[in-house]
């Protein structure tokens, strides 16, 4: 095989930045190049992360959300790849990408609201450049291949990255997306975050592939390994990828290699499916854990700095908490206002109902 | 003894595995978690992980490969996981799995049952509670069943596997905890056959599956208005057992069909445009149709606005006395 | 001018494509080949391989991405090659297209009009000559067109192109080359008005893309029997504009509808369920509907037994006489 | 990339065991190990192929058939693979493959009836172990996985072959196929005819990729590639596929490159969108001349032998045209009789009224 095509390959092992004990790897292939205020961020962000994703955690419990999906365990992946991102990029989500979110700014109430079942979605997506939480999976990564596909068009320098995971790259949207990003030069960034499991079905499962990331060449897109789990290496590989995506060079798969510590989701029972030693394996390799050692090791990080993020954090869920907690429900007039663009009549007699049926109901009461 | 939809089904898949070892069932996380609503619990213990597997994530190929298993004469039990994620294998169904028998002129079988969990009122997230039948018995070729009570779970369940038609089996998944008492094996009418779930003189409430609940509790509330409705569980809804309902609504004169789909070109419009040509003469006033509304299914906390009741179906019957 | 249906449909590409810079055109064959019915003829020579270009063959592809071209300001006009294979997309028109500016409220528009020829007629082999509307049309948010003129052809494409909705254009692909005297540009009434084609006394033939013909001439030959019948082009299927077909019932009291899909759940339902409401004191005699059998379309040889015809709307007038 | 896993990617060029003048390429890995008898067999199912093929394009001009897909160009990779098939082995093809069908015995006359529209398949898929030919685009390989996954569940040692285009490797159906197939080790053989084009579709414009058989590490299955104009390689390529599937080491995707040289179906016009050049290179690579110079070469063929092979497909061209001219239509009846299994009334109004209408017809004539 020509060189050229080996370089779509991955090579055998995920890039790795920081070891699991937190001392940098020193890959001169892979220079760190952020400053301390950054390094610091990818910090925070993760931490708020966390905090935020176990308050959700909570609300579901106590019946505020109806369900959630927790990100334990792949903040580093989501944060790093975030950061990678410009202000002016576009990120689509599935539905996990908490860590994501946050790097982006979005308010994590208008997510909660989403799995509250106050709206469907909450935030503007043109606004925040971030699309909506996407539920059947993999079918994002064709509005991201499309969107990219339009911003090539207009001659924009956006690149768009599109979050899915280990099981959505058995979809056959998965693999329409990455046909139509290799064929026509799309500038997106496809990451998967192996998080080993699709529900409680494992990775192995999914594919006979040596890595996921050895489905990039059957595109023509190269495919790329990295330890989802180090925020650093997490960054690199992905701002890798938006540069060569920025030059104009095309599309490129990412495998984050991670793992999901929570259940699926808050109505799953994980202990049918994988150990308590399996677990606790995972545990061991925790991003937050790694990197603060990382930073500590360079002075970045102290106890005092740990306790105000800790607090900031903190804050952050309990802000969550409170606009969640027995937020009134949504307005709805509004199963009506939204459905077409332009106004169709053909809704007018099914308002008419509803409005009359809800005065009758708070006449009663 | 007191048995759930969810138990119902559970043992009917126990004992048609049991009864047929060509008997398959597979999908997603329906092997060691035993689906996410655990109607295959304890299958893949049982029978082994030949006969009851997880796939990838590809619902496609779900279906696609179990019309290949089906040439194989396997008899293929595929789980959807919830109604929204049937759609990535629309075409398989639709141009294949419906298909087949009819293309090959008999020769080819695809005694495939595709069991999908549907319906709303569980609280869900979006694409968790749609009600697509609509869709399926359109589609010649497919037969459609959906139960509302363990005994039917039971039996239709084992009655669309044991078919050599394909069979969308909707499961009313709101209904999945609902308990009667009954004694499993049940036997039960087949189910090409509507059934009188309740006499009455004044209306005729058709329903089907999550909504024959409310058509009851309809019935409840109208003995204190003086009204006596009639309930009919449709069943099958491919094909449709009209005879049944139209000799209720001969009687009644009135019909009132409830169902969680949008209106437009929902299972009432066939039931209604049947009715009002077989029962033309008896119709007092039009076949009403109380149903979601024609906009998309509403966020969780919303859906009680969304979602037929009993007072909606009681509004309905309260409408067709003034004509 | 003698213009036909698809010259039509390819001056309103033209128009509209300089129009607006923001459409594209996109799909199999649709850039170099023109596509298969060649209605994209010439619009890839024109406005570049930027503006009309061939995709992959994957539909499911072409609405996902059309998708996200819209969300980036552009106007898709992707092209599905046949009706029986928009069937790989029915997720992504289903679960998003439709949804998504409900699902955002509002925020994000899908602008993208879906063009797909569709029904029977022209002795194709199979997933040909399907009339897959009622799954459009039961699906809330869509928007679903069909011309039977050329001038409509021309006019409704662009007013669905011009839609800030997401519309699914269905173009009778047997009436292509049906010609008719019209100047273009053609301004035409919107979309969402049902139009009377012919005025008459006796019944009224309601019909759409093409079926309008089939009704037309059971016109013409209802004049031999002394019958006049009144047509009404539905043209828009969702939403349906029932004024008009129960201001034409509500005169004639008789009402047969006449599509070439499956009767069940065909939009005959609907639009029998809709009027045995609304001109519930006006019918004569049900609504009947003149439709494909509830069977797959059937192989070239045997359409004729299969579709719709004048006589058989004639059959149907009768038997209204029979009540 | 370790050892193994090179091993799924394919080598750099197309097996090819003949060269274009049809002297052989003697490759010590690939051994020709035919007797004559087969050499000759395959030789006559090419020109068997070649003459229906052409009789049924005349039936389409002459209003015969509704329409029809050619393979000229194409009997080698398809005469080749299908040869490799035990009788015991199933075959599920797409729309294209006369050629694979005549090795496989199915009567052509049956294929052309569904090209006809008097029925939409008529042979028997069961008793011909041949699937029935399927339109939808790569929704074939889904059922021949299936299939496959069933023997295996069986513990026989059936082989399934599965055809498909290039364009079929776009849709999301291949890439499920593919998916269930590696990881259910299934006993499959992907046979992607690449003929280059999708209607007038480039495949340049289906993938990026170096190459289709690029696509098969994506799913542990090993890509191959072969000349799909020399039916020696086709057949050997497949061969070694078939065993591998048969020894229980599961699935192959195999790329033949090969050209169609015909427009897409009878209904297309290729001159919108290849140059008379291209195919006159094309035609230059006949398929069919290459193997006889061969066989010519080796002795294994005459004029005698030519002419009376000539002779034989004259005369199966000549039973299936007059087999399909003007044969009569199929039986309205049977539009009723075979919707489902198990009858259901439903459909007796209509079949009545058919009956009705049809006896009013006849009366009437
Ligand atoms: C089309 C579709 N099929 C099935 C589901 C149900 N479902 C929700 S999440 C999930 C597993 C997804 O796994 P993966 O892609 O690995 O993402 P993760 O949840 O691990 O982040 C499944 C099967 C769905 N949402 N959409
Ligand atoms: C799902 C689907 N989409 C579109 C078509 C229309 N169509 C028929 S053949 C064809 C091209 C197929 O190309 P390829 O897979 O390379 O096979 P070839 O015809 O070259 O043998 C297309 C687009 C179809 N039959 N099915
Ligand atoms: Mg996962
Ligand atoms: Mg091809």
């Amino acid at each position: 095989m020509s060189v050229d095509h080996q370089q779509l390959l991955p090579p055998e092992d995920p890039v790795q930045l920081l070891r699991e004990d937190g001392t940098p790897v020193d890959d001169p292939a892979w220079p760190i190049d952020l400053t301390d205020d950054e390094l610091q961020q990818l910090h925070r962000w993760m931490v708020i992360t966390r905090a935020v994703d176990r308050e959700a955690i909570n609300l579901q419990r106590q019946g505020q959300l109806a369900v959630y999906a927790s990100c334990l365990g792949q903040e580093a992946a989501q944060v790093g790849s975030a950061a990678a991102m410009a202000a002016t990029d576009w990120v689509f989500p599935s539905y996990r990408e908490l860590g994501a979110a946050t790097v982006r700014g979005i308010d994590p109430i208008s997510l909660m609201h989403m799995y509250r079942g106050t709206w469907l979605a909450d935030h503007d997506p043109l606004a925040t450049r971030f699309g909506m939480l996407t539920i059947p999976i993999a079918t994002q990564t064709l509005h991201a291949t499309g969107f990219a596909m339009g911003t090539k068009l207009d001659g924009e320098s956006t690149v768009t990255i599109v979050y899915l995971g280990d099981g959505a790259t058995s979809e056959g949207d998965t693999h329409e997306a990455l046909t139509f990003a290799g064929v026509f030069g799309a500038p997106i960034v496809f990451f998967v975050q192996n998080n080993q499991y699709a529900i409680s079905v494992p990775v192995s499962r999914q594919t006979a592939a040596p890595t996921i990331a050895h489905k990039g060449i059957g595109y023509g897109i190269p495919g790329r390994r990295c330890d989802g789990n180090d925020v650093l290496a997490s960054f690199a590989v992905t701002l890798d990828a938006v540069e060569r995506a920025r030059r104009g060079d095309g599309p490129t798969l990412i495998e984050a290699v991670t793992y999901r510590r929570e259940a699926h989701t808050t109505s799953d029972d994980a202990g049918r499916y994988r150990s308590d030693d399996e677990l606790a394996d995972a545990e061991r390799r925790d991003p937050i854990e790694r990197f603060s050692r990382y930073l500590r090791d360079r002075g970045l990080l102290d106890d005092a700095r740990d306790a105000a993020v800790a607090t900031e954090a903190a804050d952050a869920a309990a802000e969550v908490r409170s606009a969640i907690y027995d937020a009134p429900h949504g307005d709805p007039e509004e199963l009506f206002a939204h459905v077409y663009a332009q106004e169709v009549h053909a809704l007018d007699e099914d308002r008419a109902r509803l409005r009359q049926r809800i005065a009758a109901t708070q006449e009663r009461s | 003894m007191a048995v759930s939809i969810a138990q119902a089904l559970n043992q009917a898949l126990l004992d048609v595995m049991e009864d047929d070892p060509r008997v398959l069932v597979f999908g997603e996380d329906v092997g060691r978690l035993g689906g996410v609503f655990r109607i295959t619990d304890g299958l893949q213990q049982k029978f082994g992980t030949d006969r009851c597997f997880d796939t990838p994530l590809a619902e496609s190929g779900i279906v696609g490969t179990a019309i290949g298993l089906a040439m194989a004469g396997w008899r293929p039990v595929p789980e959807i996981q919830f109604d929204g994620f049937a759609f990535p294998a629309f075409e398989q169904i639709v141009s294949h799995l419906a298909k087949f028998t009819n293309r090959s002129r008999g020769t080819v079988r695809v005694p495939v049952t595709l069991r999908i969990p549907y319906g709303g009122g569980i609280g869900a997230i979006e694409h968790h509670s749609e009600s697509p039948e609509a869709y399926w018995v359109h589609t010649p070729g497919l037969r459609v069943m959906t139960p509302s009570t363990p005994a039917d779970a039971y039996g239709m369940l084992r009655e669309a596997i044991v078919s050599d038609d394909p069979v969308i089996f909707l499961e009313p998944k709101r209904r999945y905890w609902s308990k009667s008492d009954v004694v499993l094996p049940a036997s039960t009418p087949p189910a090409s056959r509507a059934l009188v779930r309740r006499e009455g003189r004044t209306a005729t409430v058709i329903a089907y599956g999550p909504t024959v609940r409310i058509a009851l509790d309809a019935a409840d509330a109208a003995a204190a208005r003086g009204w006596s409705l009639e309930v009919i569980d449709l069943r099958s809804l491919a094909p449709l057992d009209l005879d049944t309902v139209a000799a209720s609504v001969e009687r009644t004169g009135r019909a009132i069909v409830v169902h969680e789909a949008p209106r437009t070109l929902g299972i009432g419009a066939e039931v209604a445009a049947r009715l009002q040509e077989a029962t033309f003469y008896s119709l007092e006033a039009p076949v009403q149709r109380v149903t979601g509304f024609d906009t998309p299914y509403p966020p969780a906390r919303l859906e009680g606005f969304w979602l037929p009741d009993a007072e909606r179906v009681l509004d309905a019957v309260a409408h067709t006395f003034t004509y």
